[in-house]
């Protein structure tokens, strides 16, 4: 595999003040220029203020997560720039720092671009900005172009992008925007780009710039209605939220009914109601929320309703880190509520996976009637990816065993319908209520096949066995681990979920070293629940030696890896502090797992 | 709400379920089933047309002891159960039903959301003022000095004015009857069927078991009728209704304390429904590829 | 609750912290803080006297702000968990403060309770009909017709109406104000801190991020002082406090909407507290064997 | 180890007839007598009607759990007779079948005594109870008359009790209730004792008369009390209720502020909120209660809250069998809440235990500012067994780290208080507000040593560590398992929690049984978070064949020791109708294993 070409940019700067949309914005600007793009909106829990930054990385081929190091770090606004210092040290030798010429910098800022070996580029932002533009805020905008510019993209892309943002509000406010960003574009190439010694990756127009730059939780709530989710009750908790806003943001032309309620309870129950009656339901959101969900779990285990529930991991434990990335839920997802009842719990690890658990997620529900719990985290729900159109499929549609009204109305006068009728795989055909044949009233007490409550001990035995047993048949369905990079490694990383991407780049990183002799890959569990014992078995056999990398502080994948199959991994990784873990620190690790046992071998 | 189905010609044997019921000999809530069938059959609504959510507690366990749609969740969220299931199939009668515990207590929060949306459904609260199905507890409608194994000297608090907390939260139809008198009972619940908006109806019920005191002969004279005592009372009259609620004479005003029927439901408000109004359950799932296709196209 | 801790010779300054606030510029939650800061001085009550739970939203941090003891909970606990504090510790001035989300969404149910059983504390809800935090949602104060992410056409449900809820559940002192009259604010909270029993506070609230409308022009328009409009208004009567609160004018009445003294707390009725009032954190732990022998020996 | 003599009773009848309280003062009367008793009401989730039954065993030695077979069945009330043919198939051959002289047996009833082999014993109940009593009513006392009667017991105990019951009424219904058990015992010693074959065991009434008769939520209940809750705010859920009853009920006396709140949510959260403020508090609830709690769990972990919770496990999931026996929501309980902190997990197994974890929950969570759940179940909740007042000693007051006003006074102007200062083993000394210079305002937000919000990333690390290291800390505090029985038995069972008590008496029937030539004793685990790793492998070394017992589907507790150690069981046994394991099954299930490894040998 030939070592990719990766080029990483920083947007730094207040919240409030553009770097997020700004670096979402280039993030289009260089996909549609054939570039693969890799984004990601690092921000704090607060509404304005604070310091907070986009990182982007370009590459020549698909990538999956930022680098460590920068090679052009832009601050935005002037108060911002002087908290900059840490961004700084993120820059690659040789790198630029660009700000506003205007601004008196801190000694400390200049000391720390001389320290990095990088550039400092102070260029008219402002000046532009309001000269051109008529405000100050547009200088945003003449960053951007400047960094459009000296990276040598060509300007048509931007403006476009530029005139699409701007497209609803008027057309001088577009063409204005427009004018600006050419001014910093031009001072880009004109300026910078012979500051900037590092070569742009390849790019490849026809095959990147009609691809989709989509995050996960937008991923998702695709993946469920095109799956056929039509009722989505919510209550706000980031990052959970964005998953139900493109539901909420569209709902009529999606023909959907959504509902912002008073709590996560609420947002459960009420998706179990419409399920019950037959809608394809769910819900999203956070640890926090889910806490309040896992009553209503119970209720729909019990009843076997079918119901999706997203968990966007975030840092905990409680309100804990609001807006940074963590995998700390696992454990409590997969044993979540009181009690036994089958349950799916799937963890995608790239945007397109993220589609494809919205699709399973409904399809494994309705087949199975139970809970399906999409544990996702901040990094998942929120980085941009580009990603082909083709993997947004329209999917089957997977109803299950159902009962149709037709079928219903043959049924004799004395032909009772049984809600919870004893199978062979535990899955009871399902009639949906408003029928005249259909009449039931399920409990969540214990209850017999017809829905009525009984204690009787013999029902208990078949009821349980019947509930649970579809576990047994739906870990069939379950995928198992998958291997990336090459065969025969002499390492192994362990991940699920959102650590794939770094994995994925360390992989690649490492084994294009000539300087390593050995080889890595990894393998990945994208499906938790019920544990793919038997794949994973397999795919353990493969591995030599093993480093899980997870992001929390307990291992949690490990100790349900060890608790089903027994196998304990070499060694842990473990990242806690809210940040994405980078393929570089993967790599060191590896490195020294592999010395340390070159040693003891 | 008003059922857009075909009405049925429906008797009472049409609800007749074989399942013993597990009540206690005397218990209000045999007043109360019977109420709701015949409300039922009255109004003309099969036992398929109708869902009736529950929550747990002795009430609750109504559904399990007729035959009709049912569904028995957790304890105090048949409230918000109920609603979801009116919204995802809006063409069912949909009937919540819980205990004081379970409506006042844990489900306080769902039942004003409710009635501030003005969802369109009932919601029958069968008011024991004690939580019979933990033996016997003090509830939020127990009144002060109740003497419970948690209120060993007597509650200290005040209980919940269910009328005047309806009033002010926006139900939009208010109504109380008891379970010693079925026919007032199934007139109100009717009533509440076919109002258009959320209606509430405070059942008073008897708990033989747990509150002894008050018993059919208590309630019979704690009791009123808002239409025999007031003539000329009117329900569209916020202010007169708070007056009535708020009334501390320590008896319990009998009837339709409230009702507006200007407000739009919820249901009747969300955009889809305003495009389809068909309930959604029955809205095709197959996506139109163009469709889908300019869904991805926003995001290249 | 009328603090029985001596009080203390307090300015402003004890009050400031060097901790840098997260709010936006211009945001109503600075002139909230201004008038807890400035009630505190004016009651006399130190930042060791008083305690502010909060729980989660913009305005819940403001305990991070202050020099003050403060316990940042979880979204819509506030209101209970200042309660379990205000019961152990009688003697600090407890204040429980939290969004509009927080208080009248998810934390309804907790507040009607505490409300009707008359707890000894202060609510003060940072009222800004909007969910700032979670980046502008509509809320339950939200006008009908608000336009937010998940009201895309505009909310289309009518939104809690605090003062008139309120007052049904028992509140025995209720009194709203505006952010952008820190003064006017400062006094509604030390009267509701010297107020025995519940106390709510509605704070109207600018959020300028994602309130654009209804900023401090916009309120300044739309709000009325209640002494000034109506000196003959009598805050004790419950009927025309319910008049007033829902006369629907558009407009907001300020001041104190209704005060009831004659309502025992919840607190001064506890058997334990009635015999010994000192906090029971102060009590002692020390078990006296012979009574302890006297347990066991009723098992035997 | 000389084999038990034991007599088993048990008291059939409708729910709100009597039979529970009539077995409760059998008990009461038999202990008194000089016997060890054990006793537990089976009754369903309904409060007048259905079958319910008291079983009762009656030892010459200590006595953990009921006999699967009974040597005399009584049924109370004329209509629930007719039920009884279930009951009567547990009498032993031999056995007594006690009614009322006045009802018409179903033909059903009379043939399942004939084919058990037992004898049918009619009594004039009612007649005697109407004669002299005045009341049918009193039929019950009639039955429990003959019962002590029958069974050789001094009429004078029963006389003593009968008149405690009913001192609260007047002095007449004592005497007429005492006259009418009088007329029981003799009917009972003059006609059925000579039918009685079976031999009482020995009594020991200088060793047992004295001692209490206590269930395990009562015992829980006293030890908190004794180690310095004060405060105990809930909401009533079966089987976790009378835990929060027994503070209730003497609230006055015991000097304790308790709360009967709205819902769960509140119950936590009012108890943390005194705690916060330094009440030793806790509630008491349910599984489907413990869900609504677990949000307020991490509130309590990240902002390191002293407090006790009570989860009394019953029939699973959701509203389940409410009032029946389970261990199924163990994992739920150790992973409960999203994120990760320190937090204990108790499981006592017998009423002793249950007042030891009482004490030590409270002095945990102090010493590790954290929350701590006592683990039990219905069955460990409700059964009674007799035990010596000396178990219920006055516990020291473990109160933590604590920073005492003295200390305060003497800090100087400019030295702050820090709540969560970083330490060698994880916990801040504490000291409550309201104090001059303990100002603090504690965040569910990661904060620094103050308390204020920082999303730092270098404090996150800090501050997990230090949050995490409590678990470290507090696993040398966690008691590991205890072997009972032989020592290099040739098997062993793994219990933890309630089924300790079957599986003891499943211990001593197969060793003290000649025809088995093998010997077994048990591993029980009282505390089972954070899981003692160490001493369960110390303890493991010396177990050769293992079988591990659980009232659960999918063996949770082996999930935990599989993760945690490696270990997995040789057999796992399984009871999930919501009854309690009997010996004799787990006997059975030994000898099946047995014969199985033998053959594999
Ligand atoms: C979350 C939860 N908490 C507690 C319970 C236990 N519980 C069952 S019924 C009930 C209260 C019953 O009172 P009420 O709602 O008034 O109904 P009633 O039995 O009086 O009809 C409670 C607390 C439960 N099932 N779920
Ligand atoms: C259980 C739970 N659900 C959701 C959230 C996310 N959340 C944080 S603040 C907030 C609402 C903020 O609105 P409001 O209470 O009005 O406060 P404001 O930010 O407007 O001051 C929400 C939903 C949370 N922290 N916890
Ligand atoms: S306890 Fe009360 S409410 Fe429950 S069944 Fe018995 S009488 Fe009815
Ligand atoms: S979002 Fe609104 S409420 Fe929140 S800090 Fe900003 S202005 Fe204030
Ligand atoms: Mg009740
Ligand atoms: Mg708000």
């Amino acid at each position: 595999m030939a070592q990719k070409n990766k080029i990483s940019i920083k947007i730094a700067g207040a919240q409030g003040q553009g770097a997020g949309s700004g670096g979402q914005g280039l993030a289009k600007v260089f996909k549609r220029a054939g570039l693969h793009v890799f984004g990601i909106f690092d921000y704090m829990s607060l509404i304005k203020g604070g310091h907070s930054f986009f990182q982007l990385t370009l590459s020549d081929q698909e990538i999956n997560a930022n680098t460590e190091k920068f090679h052009i770090v832009v601050s935005f606004d002037p108060q911002n720039v002087q908290e900059t210092v840490g961004d700084i040290h993120t820059l690659q030798e040789g790198g630029l720092f660009i700000v506003d010429d205007s601004i008196n910098l801190k000694p400390e800022i200049e000391a720390a671009v001389n320290e990095v070996g990088a550039k400092l580029c102070k260029i008219p932002m402002i000046k532009l900005g309001t000269e051109i533009g008529g405000n100050k805020i547009m200088a945003n905008t003449v960053a951007l172009g400047a960094v459009v510019g000296l990276t040598g993209t060509p300007f048509e892309i931007l403006e476009n992008i530029v005139a699409e943002n701007f497209a609803k509000k008027s057309k001088e406010i577009a063409d204005k925007n427009v004018a600006v960003a050419k001014a910093g574009f031009d001072f880009g190439s004109q300026n910078l780009k012979s500051e900037f010694n590092f070569s742009m990756p390849q790019s490849n127009k026809d095959k990147v710039a009609g691809k989709m730059l989509i995050n996960g939780n937008e991923a998702i709530a695709m993946g469920s209605y095109a799956a056929g989710c039509r009722f989505f009750s919510a209550y706000p908790m980031t990052p959970g939220t964005s998953v139900f806003e493109w539901f909420t943001k569209d709902n009529a032309k999606l023909g959907v009914v959504t509902k912002h309620v008073e709590d996560e309870i609420a947002a459960v129950c009420m998706a179990i109601g419409a399920a019950q009656v037959g809608a394809r339901a769910m819900t999203s959101t956070s640890g926090g929320g889910f806490c309040l969900m896992v009553e209503g779990l119970g209720l729909a285990g019990i009843t076997e309703v079918p119901i999706v529930v997203v968990d966007a991991q975030r840092g905990g434990p409680s309100t804990g880190l609001p807006t940074r990335t963590e995998q700390a839920d696992l454990l409590f997802a997969v044993n979540s509520s009181h009690g036994e009842f089958a349950k799916i719990v799937l963890a995608p690890g790239t945007v397109e996976q993220c589609y494809e658990a919205g699709v399973r997620a409904h399809n494994l529900a309705a087949k199975y009637q139970t809970p399906v719990i999409i544990l996702t985290d901040l990094l998942m729900a929120d980085h941009l990816k580009d990603s082909s159109k083709e993997d947004y499929y329209i999917p089957e549609v997977d109803l299950g065993k159902v009962v149709s009204k037709e079928e219903l109305d043959k049924l004799g006068e004395d032909e009772k319908y049984l809600r919870f009728k004893f199978t062979e795989d535990g899955v009871s055909p399902r009639a949906l209520q408003g029928h005249p044949k259909s009449v039931h009233a399920p409990a969540t007490d214990e209850h017999d096949e017809t829905g009525h409550i009984t204690e009787d001990a013999s029902n208990r035995l078949q009821m349980m066995e019947k509930r649970m047993k579809k576990l047994e048949s739906a870990v069939n369905d379950i995928k198992g681990p998958e291997f990336h990079g090459p065969e025969n490694a002499d390492l192994t990383l362990i991940v699920w979920g959102s650590t794939y991407g770094a994995a994925l780049e360390a992989v690649q990183l490492f084994n294009s070293d000539e300087a390593n002799k050995q080889k890595i890959n990894l393998l990945h569990f994208t499906e938790v629940w019920p544990f793919p014992v038997k794949l994973t078995e397999e795919a353990l056999k493969k591995v030599k030696l093993s480093m899980s990398v997870e992001q929390n502080y307990t291992s949690q994948f490990c100790k349900l890896l060890r608790a089903e199959t027994g196998y304990v991994p070499n060694k842990l990784i473990n990242k806690y502090d809210g940040r994405q873990i980078t393929p570089e620190e993967i790599v060191r690790e590896v490195q020294k797992l592999l010395s340390e046992s070159l040693v003891a071998a | 709400m008003v059922i857009t189905q075909e009405r049925t010609q429906v008797t009472a044997k049409d609800f007749r379920s074989t399942q013993k019921s597990t009540w206690c000999p005397g218990c209000g809530d045999f007043g109360i089933m019977n109420a709701v069938q015949t409300a039922l059959v009255n109004a003309g609504v099969a036992p398929w047309q109708v869902l009736i959510v529950s929550g747990i507690g002795c009430g609750s366990k109504l559904p399990d002891y007729i035959n009709v749609n049912g569904y028995m969740t957790l304890h105090g969220r048949g409230a918000t159960i109920g609603c979801g299931a009116h919204l995802a199939n809006t063409s069912l009668q949909t009937i919540i039903i819980g205990g004081d515990g379970d409506s006042f207590g844990i489900g306080i929060g769902h039942m004003i959301h409710n009635m501030r949306r003005n969802m369109d459904v009932v919601h029958i609260v069968e008011n024991n003022e004690v939580y019979g199905l933990t033996k016997g507890q003090y509830s939020p409608t127990s009144k002060r000095g109740f003497k419970t194994s948690t209120s060993p000297e007597g509650a200290i608090e005040f209980g919940i004015n269910p009328l005047a907390l309806a009033l002010s939260a926006g139900a939009t139809f208010i109504g109380r009857s008891f379970s010693g008198d079925p026919k007032h009972a199934a007139s109100i619940i009717q009533q509440a069927m076919e109002h258009k908006g959320y209606a509430i109806v405070d059942m008073l019920q008897t708990c033989p078991t747990y509150n002894k005191l008050q018993n059919v002969d208590w309630y019979k004279s704690q009791t009123y009728k808002i239409e025999e005592e007031r003539p000329n009372y009117d329900p569209k009259d916020p202010v007169q209704a708070f007056q009535l609620a708020m009334e501390d004479d320590g008896r319990y005003p009998l009837g339709v304390l409230f009702k507006n029927d200007d407000r739009p439901t919820y249901s009747e408000q969300i955009p889809v429904y305003q495009k389809d109004s068909r309930p959604i359950i029955e809205h095709s799932l197959e996506l139109d590829s163009q469709f889908f296709e300019s869904l991805k196209e926003t995001y290249v």
